[in-house]
């Protein structure tokens, strides 16, 4: 179970600015990672490697034990912070296309009764986050919060081993990020994920994450800021019970992270 | 007292502030027409409102005493069919075009040079060679359109089409979708408004190929009409011609807004 | 802009004369460039602006709204545009009559009555079609045997070269460059109807009456250009080159022209009863296409003055055939 | 084997992508040219690439007998001062009408509908009205082009002026600006580089209406030259002459857009 | 000093669709009022009303006695979350453009010596947010925090009696935010400001105002959501020193804003 993905020596640069540099490390089967870092720092890009958008300039990323696929595929599933649902579908279509892709390779699209069957499932899932009454809706008739938890739906109804999470909450309101932290954690629990999360809330890490990596530079040139990349400097276990313990990280960190972003 | 930049007009005297300068284009041409009149009671330049609306009456409402038939609505038919069929071919061209470009980069390399280079040749100028190709009749008629309006679309919805959000199509392919069904289930249909957008912008272009294009060899049609009595200095017949191509215009514009903003709300929310 | 000079013209010493690009037009274009023009209306202390204008309508049509006093046109649209829109006009000079430059032309077929059944490619309403007319009356045969299309004369040649296409009805240049292709055959020209399209300067009458001094100068450089083009080579070659050929493209239009290169010529043409005749079929022609007007009644709702007589309503004499000013060229009194 | 909308080509393969529909393109213009000729010697439609080189030859390199002038690169002299002078006074009134109409909204209500009304009017259909209001000069040439691209213009740079953020315009008004103030300091300089982008797009429509005039009064300019040689059916000077005017149609696009990075680059980065 | 600004029955609608009800409140010279709430709830409204670019519906609002100007005017400054500053004048531009309408009527641009004196002041101000390495640059040159700054320093050159801030870091990254909190403050003491402050972020809101405010519907009617308007539920006056006091009403308002949020 120890090494469900591990990362040998992971660079990566575009051009000459180093974005991640040297980045060595594992991650257990259903782990939830939260990672924070200043803007700019390579969160993202650290994704993006994940989910194969992008190539890593150097090193190897495998999932259990083989290189991973160099394309975005359905074991891999993610919400970004916005445009992660489709506009021109309502929400039940939206959860029931991942199933169409599978199940009609032509055409994309099913009828008849195993269209009926696709429904059934988005249904489901709709249900799973709390959408059920609104499986009708197109997405700009849905709230922030509600299209998130839509993407979340849509995402996991592919049964992916690996979630990535791109800023999921940061443009909802507070109050509705208390119930979207809950679902994610309600998710995340009943399907066994392992849940990669960026976050620009601090708190909000120490709250979901079992691990919460910070990303930054260990060197830094004033005089060449792309030189050096960013890579794991803390990397926290964290869990419900030592409360205190993930409080005094949090204040730690917070300070930390207070430097790096003004340099 | 507000700022200029702040106030605006009421309900009521934004219609009146609209109406006027229509007035004011309608007197001063009635006020020219009169004093033309005065010196020449035949001038044909500018008739008056009577003989106008006595040319909308022989055109319209009398058959042709040659053929026996209503020529004002037989010409908008014919323009209107030509234009139908011109702007569906580009529009399915750029459609199809457009989107396997945007969407395919290994088909944007070829293709973009090539439409770039293609929207700048001015087609009035080498008719010969689209007669060659097309020979004289309505397919003629139609090609022209078809070449003078598309490649305005398909650079239009290529550059749409790339526009979408990376993250859509990231998205798609982590629900498990392959290149054709990424491009049927989540490009096409989010393109097809926009689509629309681009015909509605082409129009224009459009009716301008259209009356070149009835100028050049044909027998019907609202541009015809217009090139032919021009031989006689008819504006008497031309005005209302011209007035009507703009309302048809204006019509045209208006009924693809209503259309698309019925079959696809959601685009139009979105923005 | 919208008022045209005043309808019962007054004096005045600056006049402005438009013309399009055809062989019987070109001297206009000499004149300009050479100097002759602007010697002849130095001569009688006017000016006088000659400026071409491409598109052959439009020159009539801005002569027939007032932008000129005089325009180059054949007799036919010189009745059916200027003098049907009550801009009473005088042909001052008749340079020419077509000769063979106005011809219908098949792609199949080798004589005038093959030509039923067939679509002819024409400008509607031009010569093209008065000679069609004419040309399928003289063997019988009426516009209903044929269907006529439409067609810009700019397009015609390259229509042509399209199989959508197999017949056609134009004028030179463009006659010429049709029959240098494989297929096609001359089955009437207007040599079989001469004298019947004749390339006019019409003036205005008021103006002409209120300024005679404007056509004794246009006369008098006119027959000095004449003579000029007639003798020399170089001339002709000049004019080719300005109508967008060379000197021998400008010959093969000439020889189909019956150009009046003397005044005498003209001036017999003029006052032959034959004129009258012509002015009579292009009077019917012209009504029977709707060409006269809502108002017109009959061919001769519009009088047509020659010097063998009125054709036509005495009363609403629009168009006027004076050989006076030509006569004055005779006699040398310019 | 990635999805083909992942792949892109690298930058070798996409220049020869681009060159690649270019080659075709000749290659089946010399074949074509080549069957035709085998036909009919004298056939003009399609010149073989010797005919037209001579005829560049002739229209560029040799000075014209008749006028001892150097036809092509005047006509192209004419053509482009003619247009850069219609551009140029379209994008002025686009400029103050769009903008004033644009900032202030009791100027937009009677302006908006008559602006649309006449951007519908097709000018070609009503020649003759505009020979006659502005002359056969020079000036009807370039009021054509005026005529053509203006209301497009004018209705873009209102949008775009409708478009800039209202935080702006209340964040100007905070700063203590009156009206003219802030359009002359906020939206005026902010609208230009867009007033770039919207004469970039009508440059083709520019063209369509130079040569539409140059064929109807003139004596030189590009579009005059195919105009009169098209009764000969010319095809030798017609198409460099075309390729000609694509050419400066691109190289006149592409200074734009140089200048407007120039002098705006804060524009450039924005977007 | 007490009733430097007074609001009396202020309502707002947009046709049938109330946005504020029945506001009466007084704010005092030198108060930093943060507002937080929903989203939607009507906190930029309100601000707007403030501001002059929307006129009540019903109800009064006086400064120091006297109605409130319909239009912005220089008294009152304000900060945007986006499109504060104007892209196409550089740092040093962007303040003194405040002086070159005042002292410039004709122009607003001001030429030789008075110009002088303009980039005079605008330099004292960028120097006071910490831009003075930057008065060169351009708007898309600076980072997010670095805009904002800009914005501030803009807004202060006119010297205005109250200023307007709209969620002026929600585009900030918690790190950078920080050092905006100071400067704000720092900012408002030296400068006597009023300062209405709309925040998504609670403990902001507790962190820098003198006061917050909760809008809230007091009624709700779950068949008609327009009938009712927000206004103000908790009116919290606060200070440095009673910091338990505060946590205490953070964590009821927390509690709260989760139930009318997802309500
Ligand atoms: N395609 C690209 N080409 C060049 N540079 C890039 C590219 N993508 C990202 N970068 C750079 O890489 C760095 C990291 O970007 P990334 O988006 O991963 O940051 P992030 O940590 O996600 O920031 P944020 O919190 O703002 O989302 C940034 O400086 C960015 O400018
Ligand atoms: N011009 C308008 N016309 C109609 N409704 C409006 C208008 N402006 C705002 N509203 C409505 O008024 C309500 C309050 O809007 P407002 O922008 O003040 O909310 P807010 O509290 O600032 O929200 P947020 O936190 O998302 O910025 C919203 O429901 C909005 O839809
Ligand atoms: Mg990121
Ligand atoms: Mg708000």
């Amino acid at each position: 179970m120890n090494n469900f993905i591990e990362l040998t020596n992971i660079s990566k640069h575009y051009g000459d600015k180093v974005v991640l540099e040297r980045m060595t490390t594992q991650i257990a089967k259903g782990e939830f990672v939260t990672l924070v870092g200043a803007s700019g720092c390579g969160k993202s890009t650290f994704l993006r490697l994940l989910l194969g958008t992008e190539l890593a300039s150097s090193g190897a990323i495998t999932i259990e034990g083989e290189l991973i696929e160099k394309e975005p595929s359905s074991e891999r599933g993610i919400v970004f912070q916005k445009y992660s649902v489709f506009p021109h579908l309502n929400a039940r279509q939206n959860v029931a296309l991942g199933i169409e892709f599978e199940r009609s390779v032509g055409l994309g699209r099913l009828f008849g009764a195993k269209r009926k069957d696709a429904i059934d499932i988005a249904d489901a899932w709709l249900e799973a986050v709390g959408l059920s009454s609104s499986a009708e809706l197109y997405p700009h008739e849905l709230s922030g919060g509600m299209q998130q938890r839509l993407a979340l739906a849509q995402a996991l109804v592919k049964k992916p081993k690996i979630l990535l999470l791109d800023e999921p909450f940061g443009a909802l309101d507070p109050g509705i990020r208390k119930d979207m932290h809950e679902l994610v954690l309600k998710l995340w629990q009943e399907n066994q994920l392992t849940v990669f999360m960026v976050t620009h809330d601090l708190k909000e890490g120490f709250h979901l994450g079992s691990r919460l990596w910070v990303f930054d530079k260990r060197r830094n040139d004033p005089h060449a800021p792309n030189r050096f990349g960013s890579t794991i400097t803390f990397d926290i276990p964290l869990n419900a019970q030592n409360a205190t313990r993930n409080h005094q990280d949090l204040e730690a960190i917070k300070s930390e992270m207070h430097i790096v972003s003004t340099t | 007292m507000q700022r200029l930049i702040n106030r605006s007009p009421s309900r009521p005297l934004r219609i009146a502030l609209s109406i006027i300068p229509f007035v004011l284009i309608l007197l001063t041409y009635q006020i020219s027409s009169g004093m033309r009149k005065a010196e020449n009671e035949q001038d044909k330049l500018l008739p008056s409102f009577t003989e106008i609306a006595s040319a909308i009456d022989r055109m319209a409402l009398e058959p042709s005493k040659r053929s026996g038939e209503y020529l004002f609505w037989r010409d908008t038919q014919s323009s209107l069919s030509r234009l139908v069929k011109g702007v569906s071919i580009a529009a399915f061209i750029g459609l199809i075009v457009g989107l396997a470009a945007g969407a395919i980069p290994l088909i944007a390399a070829p293709l973009k040079p090539l439409i770039t280079a293609v929207s700048l040749i001015p087609p009035l100028a080498i008719l010969p060679v689209l007669f060659i190709v097309f020979g004289l009749g309505e397919l003629s008629k139609i090609m022209l359109i078809v070449l003078g309006v598309s490649p305005f679309i398909v650079r239009d919805i290529l550059q749409r089409t790339q526009e979408l959000p990376r993250e859509q199509l990231v998205k798609a392919q982590t629900l498990g979708g392959n290149s054709w069904q990424i491009i049927l289930r989540v490009i096409l249909p989010q393109i097809l408004p926009r689509l629309i957008d681009a015909v509605r912008l082409s129009l224009g272009t459009a009716w301008l190929f259209l009356i070149a294009a009835e100028a050049i060899a044909s027998t019907d049609g609202l541009g015809y009409r217009i090139f032919l009595v021009r031989r006689y200095m008819s504006m008497d017949i031309i005005l209302p011609y011209v007035a009507w191509i703009t309302l048809l215009a204006f019509a045209t514009d208006w009924l693809l807004l209503q259309l698309s903003r019925f079959i696809y709300p959601w685009y139009h929310s979105e923005k | 802009p919208f008022t045209s000079p005043a309808a019962h013209a007054q004096q005045q010493d600056q006049f402005s004369l438009c013309w399009s690009i055809y062989v019987g037009w070109m001297p206009w274009e000499y004149g300009d460039s050479s100097g002759i023009i602007d010697k002849w209306a130095d001569k009688y202390g006017i000016e006088i602006n000659v400026v071409q204008i491409n598109d052959y309508v439009e020159s009539i049509n801005q002569y027939t709204a007032g932008q000129f006093d005089a325009c180059s046109m054949t007799n036919m649209d010189a009745l059916t545009i200027p003098a049907a829109g009550g801009v009473d006009s005088t042909a001052l000079i008749v340079g020419d009559f077509s000769n063979g430059n106005d011809a219908i032309i098949l792609k199949e077929g080798s004589t005038l009555q093959d030509i039923v059944g067939q679509s002819v490619n024409l400008v509607e309403l031009s010569v093209s079609h008065y000679l069609l007319a004419r040309a399928l009356d003289s063997v019988g045969l009426s516009e209903r045997d044929v269907s006529v299309i439409n067609t810009s004369d700019a397009d015609i040649v390259a229509a042509y070269t399209t199989s959508d296409v197999t017949a056609v009805t134009t004028w030179n240049p463009l006659v010429n460059e049709i029959l240098s292709m494989p297929a096609a055959t001359k089955v009437f020209d207007s040599s079989q109807i001469p004298g019947e399209i004749i390339d006019t300067l019409m003036v205005k009458t008021d103006v002409l009456q209120a300024n005679p001094n404007f056509g004794k100068a246009l006369t008098g450089a006119w027959y000095e250009i004449m003579a000029a083009m007639e003798n020399s080579e170089e001339v002709r070659a000049h004019m080719g080159e300005a109508s967008g050929t060379d000197q021998e493209g400008y010959e093969a239009q000439l020889a189909s022209t019956r150009m009046f290169y003397s005044p005498v010529d003209a001036v017999a043409f003029v006052n032959s009863p034959e004129l009258k005749a012509t002015m009579e079929y292009v009077a019917d022609f012209s009504f029977d296409h709707g060409l006269l007007g809502d108002g017109a009644s009959d061919s001769g709702f519009i009088g047509i003055e020659t010097p063998a007589g009125t054709f036509g309503n005495a009363n609403n004499v629009q168009l006027r055939f004076d050989p006076s000013f030509m006569e004055m060229a005779v006699a040398g009194t310019l």
